[in-house]
């Protein structure tokens, strides 16, 4: 088990076929501080494993900016998973 | 400068007339409508889906992007979601400027980075019954019975 | 594909409601609008003299001549003719095609051309009183006191 | 005198400020047949003297087509003078 302290539940909204696949609109998990994007990934796709076909061209966005896998969450931020838009 | 999403039809006179100004001498509209056929497959209708706050964002950045290519005077993005049947409006973007050429680079511009920023996306419905995401750029296209909402 | 002129206010809403189609993906309209400012000079008014016949012969071979160029599915062009006031519309030009880069090009082209081609003047109105026809590429202006029509 | 069958009275539609200038929107010409429009053109400008000013830049048409200076004017046919045009 680790240190309460060090992990925080986060909860990913999902959209589109990444939400049809994983079956909900909020995908929950828990991280480690200072865990990044890519990590996070993994830690979705071990929860809901539905995703991992399409796990190479998710697009992940930390408080309404696309970020790369290398980002790591910060603390309280809102973190969306979804494939690649087709708006207009 | 204004942005919106919207789950009822499109005014796009409306939007249209909201860029108008006696400083503009140029209008162009694009308007993004419901295409029945794509190569030989047959739509029957769409559902757009949007992850509205970060859409928002995105489209307001998009506009405020235009105003530092371009000398335009407005410009107003509307995107629909929910469900749409075949030829109802998806989008609306009109720009506003004292010539043509800026209103048509700006409007090319808005609706090309909307296609490929803002969060949204849209779900074909086939005549056959089922349906599909549009993703692009994933390798596999993955057809699902999923009925359309 | 229509062409018309008119010496009444164009409904642009009515002239892209006349292009669109489900067949179409996207819709792009291009208005001119009677603008206020040309550098520091201050119009009130424009007057548009057309040779109809001509005119009119000329914007159907522009939409045919479109037509081959893009893979259009309809082209409307209406222009104005007699005395318009600030921020009235001189132009619309709509076509709607299956992609959005077409639609793009061919109101470019539509637009691009008519200025060239379609035998329409303006005649500038000033807030001076003084009025002076546009004529592009004459080595000078000529101003006249002329009262607009 | 030129033998009248040798002759044709031309009526040239004028618009914009070569109406104007001119004072009419229809100036009558005499050409001899097989005339070309710059031939038309000096005519015109003996006839108006007040289109002198804007003769280089004027276009013509022959029904409904913009035609260079050497085309020969058809009898019975449609003629225009402008100039540059203006619309949009």
């Amino acid at each position: 088990m680790t240190d309460p302290e060090l992990t925080m539940n986060l909860t990913v909204k999902l959209f589109a076929r990444a939400r049809d696949l994983a079956g909900t609109s909020h995908a929950d998990v828990t991280l480690s501080n200072q865990q990044t994007v890519e990590e996070m990934l993994s830690q979705l796709v071990i929860h809901y494993p539905q995703l991992a076909s399409i796990r190479e061209s998710l697009l992940v966005a930390v408080n309404n900016e696309y970020v790369p896998s290398e980002t790591v969450i910060p603390a309280n931020a809102e973190v969306a998973c979804f494939p690649p838009v087709s708006g207009g | 400068m204004t942005v919106r999403l919207t789950d009822k039809p499109i005014d796009y006179h409306l939007v249209t007339e909201s860029v108008r100004t006696p400083r503009a001498g140029a209008v162009v509209l694009f308007l993004g409508t419901v295409r029945e056929f794509t190569d030989d497959q047959q739509t029957t209708a769409l559902d757009y889906d949007a992850y509205p706050e970060m859409a928002i964002t995105k489209m307001e950045e998009l506009v405020a992007e235009a105003g530092e290519k371009w000398p335009i005077l407005n410009a107003v993005i509307e995107h629909r979601v929910g469900h749409l049947e075949l030829g109802e409006v998806c989008v609306a973007v009109a720009v506003s400027s004292p010539h043509r050429k800026e209103a048509f680079h700006a409007g090319q511009f808005l609706i090309d980075e909307l296609k490929v920023r803002v969060p949204i996306w849209k779900k074909e419905n086939w005549i056959d019954g089922q349906s599909e995401w549009v993703h692009p750029g994933e390798e596999e296209s993955v057809r699902s019975n999923t009925p359309s909402s």
